[in-house]
């Protein structure tokens, strides 16, 4: 019964603050529900972990370790963006950068999209990840593309229509590439289900039959669902429209976006990987997963070298990210795999962290654009400013943050592989990333500051910041032993271990 | 046996369908007005739903009747109106400026045609040649061809409106492959493709009506601001 | 181990005081004292583990299966845990005062938290038994060393240091990253003791790829030519007593790791591998030594020598490598004592000597030579130290600088009777090399000790000069004291190698290095060479005392007055007659041109005749060669390259579809059959 | 034990009373050849005493280095004296201290003296240390090459184990290495005893001065000191070269004869390599001091062939 709710509340949530008349109201709304997510969350790896597989509706819904691992993701993203919208859409009141730049009445209900919508989408999320049919999956992940649109073009400007626009566009065709896989997936089980029913899209009845589909259609199959959910992912070549909708999305949503929305995708990528595999051998998937992968480390180094934008350099980041991930699932293994939920563990949090201090750092400076900022956030933002280098330096894999650690892990799964070329390729691209995060984010943080006064603690999104701060540093030192295990055994399931 | 039950005519009348959503894919792109596109889009739409009511008669699968009206539904009236109403509400010049003219794309969609033979050929199997599978392989290739002709038409067109329609027509490609390959989809996921694609082409509706309105153009190559 | 606890106390409460920001004077002192304190600990620990030949080692394990944190205090890291404790110690007892005087106020607690979270690291990265874990102590050291050298980070320079330190440093770790999975996955572990002799059994191809990548990597962080432009950026700007650590100790983590990888995961490398060390050893001592004299940034000189002295110890580490490779264990063992020794030394000297720098900076105000003079009245202690300190660098008997450069000289003398073919020859020229290098060094510090200390001040800066204070002066004291107990005592301190080379090679060197009851210092044997600190400097005293004695007796009558030096015949000797550093090394800089490709320009103004200029502009520098013709060349093409590849953004969401259509259709074409 | 202290007392007068009389041959016959009268073979001495007499004049600018310096360079060079094979193949305290130790105790005095230059604060102490410390540097390579390869032929840089095997193996001075050695040593020891044609001992001009532009303002007592040591350092480099190319004569022992003999011996020797000296002085003009690299980089080739062929022969 838990996994219904775990659905229904994000949606209550949504229903609620769309008919909700006043702001104060939106706000608690979103985050009682956030909250009480994040225990559904809670307790639904305590089940999984205790059960192994949970289900619910007969069958319909169905989760293993790795959907709870991307629920509790997702829903510990969620929290804390909610607690942080609240403070920032109240700088934006006093910003007054809503449309007609007055405070009250437009305001309320501009900000009725943004907390009405940031739930659906949250719930189109979840149902990814619990969803046991492959169809449902898309459906939900076609839902969160719908659902995150309105929120890139927020605040209505004539960039964010663009984005918006880019996004729509390049995830629709992403995503229906996607749909003929899932098909074409069918189809190649059909011959051997030979069954109608919803049953025969369930992952958990393919996966035990995967090894007798007809293996040129599911080649066929693998292709148009990497590039499909590779599109979602943010995977280069298709990476294109993420630098845009992250930049102009409002900053909670862009965290969303970033760090929630790029694990669903892979979520998906991981479900047929592991079909691919146990059909074909794990070779094809993964000569092509590392393809892709190395290339989308590649690609975001010069942007992230030559960046003017902030918020597009964590964009990059993100697409560099995505890529360090595919390519671990294309490693593979049981070292692989470990290294990609670990890696996805860390990075969901390190980044949306990144996000909410550059979020800080663009309201006090009114301005995204590094040339614009004389640099000194230190000063002027104590707080929000160091923790923005830190969180950088965690995201470009700086020890003590558990990022290297994962990385590491990562390469040497690779080496033991005897992937030689893609890992030296991972290390140089990853020193490329590294220059250049250091360079612009260190000239935005330190150096002398323009005059005026020190910023006073912002009780929202400071403590919000604290929080995944706080998350974000003892991960470094020590993992909890359940949240160990759950990641385990989610690394046990990708490599098909079970 | 009388012919209206001999499954063989029945993967005639599909191929020969099939063709002609084909055929009528490559004349859209060759049409110039966004109004022809449109009913193109209606007719195709017509064609696969009545490709399916065939498939769901010769197989005497019910369910597939219920996709044939969806289809029939929401492809083939729906949708064409509340896209000519679209195009009535932005007053916009009807015609079509692709970046290639109008031969060159038809010998490009022609090509498309070729790759898309020549990838549902390495799926064909002849030994275990029952009528679906041949059927599969034939109309495969078709639905591949429209899918790719369709991507074509999004990246060959400049005005965001045209843009949808291509990306409608991608759509039907898939349609075509899920219907003639499986028979459909286990219903439950046909219905939320199709509910996808409705919200799909509100949302892309309202952005199309507000780029408008803030470029007032239509024209998305001009939407190049974000770089870098 | 202890100490670690010391020092990770050290850091919390930096991160108290920074956060509870009104703290009492009382408050930094607290923080030194608590380092200090940390220091000490290790040093007990260290020495415990030299004499007693233990090796401790504990392990505590993280949450996370694949990290736990082990730590081994085998003789190599005592060793170096040994120097770092000897450096930190001084450098705490230091800071007492000069962290109250030269930080701002409320700062000290994050400085002092990052001050010994360095020492922390630098400890951890002595110790740490396991690749993912040394690893991370290193990112740690890199990382707190950075935000100690960016402090100051409203001047440009310190920020433009410091990113240059932390750019190549992470490059040099890339390349140790991928050496160590090299050897990690060829041992399939990531245990130090498992890594024991690997790089026998790995392939040729990936022994030598994980050798070069190593050597390379660690090279970085020690500074080896021509992979130093960081150090003489880096160390100047940072706080005194920071540059002071760094130019000690940090730098000696790189040679602490080639330490570790070349005598304990290789056995016999193959000759080229030795002759790569050699030579680059030679190249970054003699390069760097000659880009010291150039420099009148007081502490940009000391930097440089930093990379010279590293060039002396990698010729060590090399002709040991060399005799390994050519089968001589004796002999090596000679090269890499010698080698080792010069680490501990030059850790000592050149912290005293930054140092004492700091104080001349606290003094007079400014890092530029030419500002100064005339200090050894205002400030004698400092100078006193700076002398000894300067003494030792320049490798002059019977300081600890001299040993070790002698028994450098000596192994590279011996190489040659004892390799066959061509190769011998390296060795001679070597020492050749080594003692030009030397020389250049004694040029060099006569320059800095004579123009800072000596004659008359440049600077009305320098002429208001004060002594720094008492605990200042006593680091400096201690360190000072180090330096004369390790050269008089060089033989009594040998046995402490014995364990290392144990450990390495497997018999116990001392007994051939030390004669007459440990009083004379042999080159393997007596016959083969020999010198004896002590006695040298006991005879000086009694030789120096000679002429005195003489004078005493017959020399009474003769008159000894104070008078005025000879100006030249102007109106009194002013500072404007005083040779200047850039006019010192000018000789040097003609002879030398070829590499230093000086520029210089003069402008003067006239008033009657050109013989009587009314002002003189006159400017001369030199080609930074390795920025100039290899780093920014690099730098630009690489944004070249970036700023091409970012057209790929185009905006045009037509270019972005048609981006996954041709991939699309390329898969399809080749990715179905394949 | 005895022998030891007889041989340490004796070689220590030696270097002290013998130093004035070589400088002072080299003046006389240095005159002579220039067809001057000159002063006596004695001069030397008759300075030291009256400088040891003189007042002196310390000047304001200077700290206790210039002091200092005197002692450290008088006490460095005649340590010096004491760790070199004179009259005996047996240095007295050779076993504390080899070949190296020689040349660094001749280094650190040097250092000093430089020190006591740049302390007056005149721009000529400044002038002199820093032509002085370029010049010792780049013969510094010259000089260990050759001396390696004297110390690589008998294995050891301990000068009593050198000099000893040179006794044991006569005429080996014929051998091409021998002599190319011993020629780059004879450049290096010039420019080390600031001779013509790297320095000028007998000029002021500030163009051309040196050595004496460094001392330049020491005067009495101190003067005297450094007079002495220079004479000292001479005596040691010179007694270096002609023991260790050719070491015959030398007694192996401290025994009174055999000292006596090879005292005749060592001084006939000295003469003739101070006649040298001379007559390099006589024949050729001051260089620049940008020319003298040169000269010190032909030196550097000399060894470098002289260890070559010691590889080839």
């Amino acid at each position: 019964m838990l996994l219904p709710t775990i659905l229904i509340v994000p949606l209550a949530a949504g229903a609620l603050s769309f008919v909700a008349r006043r702001r104060r109201l939106m706000e608690s709304v979103n985050l009682v529900a956030f909250a009480a997510l994040f225990i559904l969350a809670v307790a639904l790896v305590g089940q999984v972990l205790r059960a192994g597989v949970i289900s619910g509706w007969n069958g319909f819904l169905h989760a293993d370790s790795l959907s709870a691992l991307v629920v509790l993701l997702t829903a510990f993203v969620g929290l804390v963006c909610s607690i942080y919208a609240v403070g920032y859409f109240r700088e934006d009141e006093r910003n007054q950068v809503f449309e007609g730049g007055s405070a009250g009445a437009i305001a309320v209900s501009t900000l009725r999209k943004y907390y009405a919508l940031t739930p659906l989408f949250v719930f189109s999320m979840l149902l990814v990840a619990l969803a046991d049919n492959l169809g449902v999956m898309w459906v939900a992940l076609e839902a969160t593309t719908l659902t995150s649109v309105f929120l890139v073009t927020f605040y209505g400007r004539a960039t964010s229509l663009e984005a918006a626009w880019k996004y729509a566009i390049i995830g629709g065709v992403g995503l229906s590439m996607a749909l003929l896989g899932t098909i074409l997936t069918y189809y190649s089980a059909h011959n051997i289900l030979a069954t109608e029913t919803l049953a025969s899209l369930n992952w958990s009845v393919l996966v035990t039959h995967a090894a007798q589909f007809d293996k040129t259609t599911m080649k066929l199959a693998f292709i148009l669902i990497l590039l499909g959910y590779g599109t979602k992912a943010g995977v280069a070549p298709m990476h294109t429209w993420k630098p845009d909708a992250y930049s102009e999305a409002p900053v909670p949503a862009a965290a969303i976006l970033s760090s929630a929305t790029l694990n669903c995708a892979l979520y998906g990528l991981v479900r047929f990987y592991v079909l691919a595999s146990r059909c074909l051998d794990g070779n094809y998937p993964g000569r092509l997963l590392l393809l892709f992968g190395v290339l989308s480390m590649g690609i975001s180094v010069p942007f992230v070298l030559i960046q003017r934008n902030f918020r597009r350099l964590l964009a990059y980041h993100t697409i560099d990210h995505a890529g360090i991930m595919v390519t671990a699932l294309g490693v593979g293994g049981p070292l692989g795999a470990f290294g990609l939920t670990l890696h996805m563990t860390f990075h969901t949090v390190a980044k949306s962290l990144l996000f909410l201090c550059a979020g800080t750092v663009f309201q006090h400076f009114r301005t995204d654009l590094f040339g614009k900022i004389k640099g000194g956030a230190i000063r002027l933002l104590p707080f929000a400013g160091t923790v923005f280098f830190m969180a950088t330096l965690a995201i470009v894999g700086t020890p003590p943050f558990s990022l290297f650690q994962s990385e590491f892990v990562i390469l040497r799964a690779a080496f033991t592989a005897g992937h030689y070329v893609s890992a030296v390729l991972f290390v140089v691209f990853g020193v490329g990333i590294f220059a250049g995060a250091v360079l612009h984010v260190g000239g935005l943080v330190l150096g002398p500051s323009e005059p005026g006064p020190v910023a006073p603690w912002y009780p929202w999104r400071d403590s919000a910041v604290l929080l995944s701060t706080a998350v974000l540093v003892v991960m470094g030192f020590w993992l909890p032993t359940p949240m160990f295990d759950l990641v385990r055994s989610a690394a046990g399931i990708v490599s098909g271990a079970q | 046996m009388i012919f209206w039950q001999d499954p063989q005519f029945g993967n005639r009348l599909i191929t020969m369908m099939a063709a002609l959503v084909l055929v009528l894919q490559i004349l859209m792109v060759a049409q110039r007005s966004i109004v022809g596109n449109i009913r193109g889009f209606g007719i195709q739409s017509f064609l696969l739903a009545s490709i399916a009511a065939t498939i769901a008669y010769f197989n005497h699968a019910t369910q597939v009747y219920i996709v044939a009206a969806l289809t029939l539904v929401f492809k083939a009236i729906v949708l064409p109106l509340i896209l000519e109403q679209l195009v009535e509400r932005i007053q916009i010049r009807q015609e079509i400026e692709p970046f290639l003219n109008a031969p060159l794309s038809v010998i490009v969609s022609g090509l498309l045609t070729l790759v898309a033979y020549i990838v549902a050929e390495s799926l064909h199997r002849p030994e275990q040649g029952t009528a679906q599978t041949s059927l599969g392989h034939n109309t495969l290739a078709v639905a591949l061809a429209l899918f790719l002709i369709g991507f074509f038409m999004m990246l060959n067109r400049r005005k965001a409106l045209t843009q949808i329609l291509g990306l409608l027509s991608l759509e039907n490609g898939l349609f075509l492959a899920a219907i003639s390959l499986t028979y459909g989809m286990p219903l439950l996921i046909e219905l939320g493709i199709t509910f996808d694609l409705l919200v799909a082409v509100l949302v892309l509706g309202v952005l199309v009506y507000r780029i408008r309105e803030t470029f007032d153009s239509m024209d998305v190559s001009k939407l190049s601001r974000l770089r870098g | 181990m202890a100490g670690l606890l010391a020092y990770a106390l050290g850091m919390a409460a930096g991160l108290a005081g920074y956060a509870w920001k009104r703290t009492g004077a009382w408050f930094p002192k607290l923080l030194c004292f608590l380092s200090l304190t940390g220091a000490l600990l290790e040093l007990a620990a260290s020495l415990g583990a030299l004499f007693s030949r233990s090796e401790l080692a504990w392990s505590l394990s993280s949450g996370i299966p694949y990290l736990t944190y082990s730590v081994r205090l085998d003789p190599l890291s005592a060793y170096f845990v040994l120097a770092l404790s000897l450096l930190a110690a001084a450098a705490s007892v230091y800071s007492f005062d000069y962290i109250p005087r030269s930080l701002p106020g409320d700062s000290s607690g994050v400085f002092s938290f990052f001050l010994n979270l360095l020492l922390l690291s630098l400890t951890l990265v002595f110790t740490a038994s396991s690749v993912l874990f040394f690893l991370i102590a290193w990112e740690l050291m890199t990382v707190s060393a950075y935000f100690l050298v960016v402090f100051h980070h409203e001047s440009e320079e310190s920020r433009k240091g410091g990113l240059l330190y932390l750019l190549m440093s992470r490059g040099g770790s890339g390349m140790m990253l991928i050496g160590f999975l090299l050897l990690a996955v060829g041992a399939g572990s990531l245990d130090f003791t498992a890594l024991h002799g690997i790089g026998q059994t790995l392939t040729p191809s990936f022994g030598a790829a994980a050798f070069l990548l190593l050597f390379l990597g660690f090279g970085v962080k020690a500074g080896i030519i021509p992979l130093h432009i960081w150090l003489p950026a880096a160390h100047p700007v940072a706080p005194s007593n920071i540059s002071a650590l760094m130019s000690g100790i940090v730098i000696k983590a790189g040679i602490y790791g080639m330490a570790r990888v070349f005598f304990d995961f290789y056995g016999a490398l193959p000759v080229w591998a030795g002759m790569s060390v050699l030579v680059i050893g030679i190249v970054s001592a003699l390069l760097g030594v000659l880009y010291a004299l150039m420099e009148h940034d007081l502490k940009r000189l000391l930097a440089y020598h930093s990379i010279e002295n590293i060039g002396i110890i990698l010729m060590g580490f090399g002709a040991a490598l060399l005799f390994r490779s050519f089968g001589y264990p004796k002999l090596a063992a000679l090269a890499l004592v010698a080698g080792l020794f010069h680490a501990l030394n030059h850790a000592v000297f050149k912290c005293l000597l930054f140092l004492s720098a700091g104080g001349v900076l606290q003094a007079a105000h400014t890092r530029n030579m030419e500002q100064m003079g005339g200090l050894i009245r205002r400030m004698p202690s400092t100078a006193l130290f700076f002398l000894v300190g300067a003494i030792a660098i320049s490798g002059l008997p019977p300081l600890n600088g001299f040993v070790s450069e002698w028994l450098t000289y000596q192994a590279l003398l011996s190489g040659y009777g004892a390799t066959p073919t061509l190769t011998r020859l390296a060795f001679p020229v070597a020492g050749a090399l080594l003692a030009l290098t030397a020389a250049l060094a004694a040029a060099c510090f006569v320059k800095a000790f004579g123009i800072t200390f000596l004659a008359l001040p440049r600077g009305e800066e320098a002429a208001k000069a004060r002594e720094v204070s008492f605990s200042m002066r006593s680091a400096m004291a201690a360190l000072a004291l180090v330096c004369v107990l390790l050269g008089l005592g060089a033989a009594w301190f040998l046995p402490v190698f014995d364990p290392i080379i144990q450990q390495v090679l497997g018999f116990a060197v001392s007994p051939n290095l030390v004669a007459g009851n440990g009083l004379i210092l042999t080159a393997g044997s007596l016959r083969s060479g020999s010198v004896s600190t002590a006695v040298m400097a006991v005879l000086l005293m009694l030789l120096g005392a000679m002429p005195l004695l003489g004078w005493l007796v017959w020399g009474r009558k003769s008159t000894r007055a104070a008078g005025p030096a000879w100006d030249c015949g102007l109106p009194g000797l002013t500072a404007e007659n005083e040779y200047t550093a850039t006019a010192f090394s000018k000789p040097l800089r003609m002879i030398f041109a070829a590499l230093f490709r000086p520029r210089r320009e003069i402008q003067a103004e006239f008033e009657v005749s050109p013989y009587y200029p009314k002002a003189i502009r006159f400017e001369s520098e030199i080609e930074p060669t390795f920025e100039k013709h290899v780093y920014d060349p690099l730098r630009h093409s690489v944004l070249a390259a970036a700023s091409w590849m970012r057209r790929i953004q185009t905006g045009s969401i037509h270019a972005y579809l048609t981006y996954i259509f041709v991939t699309l259709v390329l898969l399809l074409l080749f990715g179905v059959r394949g | 034990m005895i022998e030891q202290v007889v041989g340490v007392v004796t070689q220590m007068a030696l270097v002290l009373f013998l130093s004035p009389l070589i400088a002072g041959f080299i003046r006389t016959l240095k005159a002579r050849l220039q067809t001057r009268r000159g002063p006596s073979v004695l001069q030397p001495y008759r300075d030291l005493y009256k400088l040891w007499r003189k007042g002196m004049v310390i000047p304001e600018t200077a700290s206790w280095i210039f002091t200092a310096t005197p002692y450290v360079l008088f006490a460095t060079t005649l340590l010096a004296g004491l760790l070199i094979p004179a009259i005996s193949a047996q240095a007295p305290l050779s076993l504390f201290g080899g070949v190296l130790a020689v040349v660094y105790l001749l280094a650190l005095g040097r250092f000093f003296l430089a020190l006591g230059g740049l302390d007056t604060g005149s721009s000529f102490g400044g002038l002199g240390s820093s032509r002085e410390m370029t010049i010792s540097a780049i013969a510094e390579p010259a000089l260990m090459l050759a001396v390696f390869t004297v110390a690589l032929g008998a294995g050891s840089t301990n000068l009593s184990v050198v000099a000893q095997s040179a006794l044991g193996q006569s005429w080996r001075f014929l051998a091409p290495s021998q002599m190319l050695a011993f020629a780059a040593l004879f450049i290096a020891l010039i420019a080390e005893t600031g001779r013509i044609p790297v320095d000028n001992p007998a000029t002021h001009l500030e163009l051309t001065m040196i050595h004496e532009a460094m001392i330049l303002e020491y005067s009495g007592p101190y003067l005297g000191l450094i007079e002495w040591s220079a004479a000292m350092k001479q005596l040691v480099l010179m007694a270096l070269l002609v023991n260790v190319f050719f070491p015959f004569g030398l007694s192996s022992d401290w025994s009174p004869t055999a000292i006596l003999i090879s005292l005749l011996w060592f001084s006939a020797k000295l003469l003739v390599l101070a006649a040298a000296v001379v007559l390099v002085e006589t024949t050729n003009a001051k260089l620049r001091l940008f020319r003298v690299p040169e000269l010190l980089a032909v030196a550097f080739v000399l060894s470098a062939m002289a260890l070559i062929s010691t590889f080839l022969f």
